[in-house]
């Protein structure tokens, strides 16, 4: 079906996910993409082995039960369990990825990440609310080309800050992705001044923008958005740079050193606000939020 | 002479046979002027034929000619003045970024550019142009006084991309670019940037965002290195001029694309042959759109810069039933 | 029990003998309760004797007591809920400062504040109090946005001074202080500063531009430590002591010249003795003088903190013929 | 003459240096104090050891004729050599520090100071031009005090810089200062505050701010004015840092690197826009001064 959409030139139609207004409810009661939920009922956990009861997992919020490590994550899991029930309003599900470079495999490769991931784009943008307060919520999705950032993705980013200065709320931006996505060239790289472009203008409104770092984080979108918090979350563990470990390796012709490009190695070099474990992201953000609602100014209280 | 490549070749044959008539002709004294003249008709036509047929690798290799001029080589035919500047105040000078003020037309101007060394000692002293977060943060600040004095920002990008070892990665590299971004988009002063010879992704595009973006005919500006595209789809670094092709980074792919606003024609065969020419050429077209920018209040800049950079990007629209 | 000083050693013997008494009277159950009630006040007397004539090298002493309460103690004590916040987001957290955002009596305001370690491992982490580059930095990233959001500005003094080693002045600790006092100077948000403990010099001064700047009493607030002042004006820093006279560094000689609104009262014998009593009479002094703020606009709050820190110093006009 | 000054209670009169209007011109005449004539012919260079005679150190603005040594100077002598002739205006001449805090010997070490340097106090502010560009000019004095910042200096920068704010001029201070001056306590710690504050409302309306760093600067000064300019020069060789290399070294338990904190070191850090030698330093600023002429905007060429 996806595949179908992506062969043909323009304008394509595909009347099922992602939802529009009527089928919002629908995507919500499915808490977890196809890709998560494994064929058996036991997940490994790749970094202590320790082998869990899936839906235990899912409980936790895929954050393993006995070494803590938090395991990648859906967007629209991740969403489930931060917003409150049911308040989520999706922007822009029509936008599709065109192959404007005619780059070999490209349209392949996207029909490939929506059928395995059940989304059109790497990237979820929308309005929810957290604990009562209402905010713009962007998720990259780390399962479609590893969250990569093509004219899509820029474009939701872009549109999302931009409905956000209009409403006047505040920017969450969850970010997850390989970088820039090199199949869209050029493209795809002005898509990083394109996002850094319309949180100047979020910044200069006022208004709170929040960066939460998930893992992997990497390349260009290290380099844009997900760099220009007020405040800047990670995830515990989670590896974040501009450059890839391997590449550095090759070119220091050296190991890097344990716990480089950690959320923690990051911290301790002074680029993170904060780590906060996923069980306490939801009331974390919820209390940032709250210090930064109009009405909790000082001016305001006189 | 110039290094020549591959390609280059058959015009070398070819001047080396009108230099052995030429000389056969003087020694013998014998006319040769017919044969020579056709044969100069033919060389001048066979290198028409090479070089404005470049296929996107042989352009790669022009851009990233050892004697290409980088920017220290412009820097005084561009401007009547130039004084650089140094450090980020705060941790170090990169020196493979290089800015400060100069005068262009009797307009004092901020530039920045990368700079990559001319030999090895002087490439090591610049990490081969590529910027660690100080370099990036040097820029910044220098940019910001041109905003604060209203002085219009010339950056000249010239870089394999952003530097990758440790050291930048701790010193927070993807926050400098990103500032640069950031920063960029809001400025009220005209921002014109140039690309005269490698444009490698997040380290070329912190320099990028401008009014008017101009390329240097052989110069590419690419999200990855035709290299690194090639190691990660056909995990054969080998093919990157496969790879040169399909990124479409050419001068004339980034026209097309409508990223790029204008290209500066080089001499036949390579800026490298005439940089007095490139530069005269170059300046003419900064002149050119500096002064249609002029049209424009501070306000209407930023925000015409905004839509310019805004607007970047290809997509589908589904028709919901 | 706290660590007593030897100004301090009478109060002991005294609190002793009536601990003997009170041990004699209940074992051999004489009533000597009459005794005891007139050494008890005869303490009283002493305590109040001692506490309210400190020499000023005696408050250094208390100041600087390993037990005084620093920042982590106060801001339960003084917050409804407080979240820190780390970075410089250029090259590293700096232990020393700490920052981030709480809410006061309902308001959310951005704090800033020197820690020392409480023993000898937490006082490597942080330095013991002084300051790198990068803790100016986190400060200032973190008032900037006080200002960005509205936020008024807490900040708690508590060092003895900047770092002074290499890796401070390679990256650039002069300007990173230079740059809190030009900043703080300029916003539009209330700025309320209290010094907790130490004030030393300029680590101290670097969140020292308040609309109001309060002292607990037994801090101390200046130029340069007693020790190095002594060292260099009678090449003894033993004469520390005298040191501390003369440099007239006390909450009331502060107060006495102006540059302090209020002096915080601390319990008899010092902060360390009621921590909770301490920061219940400094929240009481911060939201008074928060709330006076509040009579002026954005603009006016920083047009009269200028005009505080523009009017301190003394000195004589001579009249020219 | 200056300790009778100093004794007195609070208002003084003296009627000769440093000169009211009448005796500018004889204070320009005057080009070297005192204290750098020596009292031979001869001056034996700090650095090299050479023993220069002591006319062609003058005139090669006491540059070592051999080694390049840029050997302390004056404030009068350095305002000679840059300004435009006669163009000095000099201001608030008038003001005299006090002693506030009763400081043991602070009367005697100003009336020292005074007499030895024949200036009134530790710096000299007013506005010249430079190759015809006006400018407001400040100089620190290395012999009164060693350049220590108390309350005269501070004001007197302060009044300076709001000058310049009312003139619309730029405004370049020449640096060299061991710190804030002890004998004045707190009140001289705050001149830090006061003088950064001045800067930030001349930043503030757009103004030009260049500082000069000359041998030495060290303390409260560099940490206030003197890194805050738009544009840092530092002249060859000066040594330049917050620390003393004294106090480091105790701290440390170390010897410091070969040319820690010169001029070339903290540029190599970042500091130092410019390293200028005193020969280059009128050219050198003058340029800089066309550059940020009000006519030579952008803006202003339209
Ligand atoms: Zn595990
Ligand atoms: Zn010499």
């Amino acid at each position: 079906m996806f595949k179908d959409m992506f062969r043909k030139p323009k304008y394509v139609t595909i009347p099922s996910v992602p939802p529009a207004a009527s089928t919002k409810q629908e995507a919500l009661q499915q808490p977890v993409s196809r890709r998560e939920l494994p064929d058996g009922l036991w997940v490994k956990c790749p970094k202590c082995g320790e082998v869990l009861f899936s839906k235990d997992l899912e409980e936790n919020q895929r954050v393993c039960l006995k070494c803590s490590h938090h395991l990648r994550i859906s967007a629209r899991a991740r969403l489930e369990y931060l917003i409150d029930k049911n308040s989520f309003e999706e922007w822009d599900t029509e936008l599709r990825s065109a192959d404007p470079l005619g780059f070999p495999g490209y349209r392949e490769k996207l029909a490939e990440a929506a059928e395995s991931t059940g989304m059109s784009e790497g990237v979820l943008t929308g309005r929810a609310s957290i604990e009562g307060n209402q905010t713009v919520l962007v998720f990259n999705e780390s399962g479609f080309m590893m969250g990569s950032m093509g004219s899509v993705v820029g474009e939701k980013i872009a549109r999302a800050v931009e409905k956000a200065l209009e409403l006047r709320l505040p920017v969450i931006i969850f970010s997850t992705s390989g970088g820039a996505r090199m199949q869209e060239g050029i493209l795809s790289l002005y898509q990083m001044a394109k996002t850094s472009a319309a949180l100047a203008k979020l910044a200069d409104a006022g208004l709170l923008y929040i960066s939460v770092l998930t893992d992997p984080t990497f390349g260009g979108v290290t380099a844009s958005y997900a760099s220009l918090g007020d405040i800047i979350i990670a995830e515990p563990g989670a590896l974040i740079g501009f450059t890839g470990p391997r590449v550095i390796k090759q070119t220091m012709r050296q190991e890097l050193p344990p716990g480089a490009q950690t959320a923690e190695f990051n911290q301790l070099h002074g680029s993170i606000d904060l780590i906060v474990e996923r069980a306490q992201m939801r009331p974390t953000l919820a209390r940032l939020l709250r210090y930064h609602r109009e009405g909790a100014k000082y001016g305001a209280t006189v | 002479m110039a290094q020549l490549f591959e390609f280059e070749k058959p015009l070398l044959e070819l001047e080396n046979k009108i230099a052995e008539l030429q000389k056969f002709s003087r020694e013998k004294q014998i006319d040769l002027s017919s044969e020579i003249t056709t044969l100069e008709n033919k060389l001048e036509h066979l290198k028409k034929t090479i070089y404005t047929q470049l296929e996107p690798w042989q352009k790669v290799m022009i851009a990233r000619h050892p004697e290409r001029p980088n920017f220290y080589d412009y820097a005084p035919l561009l401007f009547e003045d130039f004084l650089e500047l140094h450090g980020d105040r705060c941790f170090a000078d990169d020196r493979s970024v290089v800015g400060g003020i100069a005068v262009f037309r009797g307009i004092p101007v901020t530039v920045v550019a990368h700079v990559k060394g001319k030999d090895t000692k002087e490439n090591i002293q610049r990490n081969f142009g590529m910027p660690h977060p100080e370099g990036y943060r040097k820029a910044l600040r220098l940019m910001n006084q041109a905003e604060k004095f209203g002085r219009p920002i010339f950056t000249f990008i010239d870089t394999p991309g952003a530097a990758c070892d440790l050291g930048a990665e701790e010193r927070g590299q993807s926050e400098a670019i990103a500032r640069c971004l950031m920063a960029m988009s809001g400025y009220h002063v005209p921002v014109i940037s140039t690309v005269i010879g490698e444009g490698g992704s997040g380290g070329a595009l912190a320099f990028g965002v401008g009014n008017v973006i101009l390329m240097l005919e052989n110069s590419f500006y690419t999200v990855i290195a035709p290299e690194s595209c090639a190691s990660i789809l056909w995990k054969d670094p080998g093919q990157a001029r496969e790879a040169a092709t399909a990124l479409k980074f050419t001068s004339q792919d980034l026209f097309s694309l409508g990223i790029v606003d204008e290209i500066v024609p080089e001499p036949l065969g390579g800026a490298h042959r005439n940089p007095e020419q490139t530069a005269e050429v170059l300046a003419e077209k900064i002149d050119k759109h500096l002064k249609a920018l002029k049209a424009y209040k501070p306000e209407e800049l930023m925000e015409r810069r905004y839509h310019k950079i805004r607007s970047i990007g290809v997509f589908e629209r589904e028709i919901l039933e």
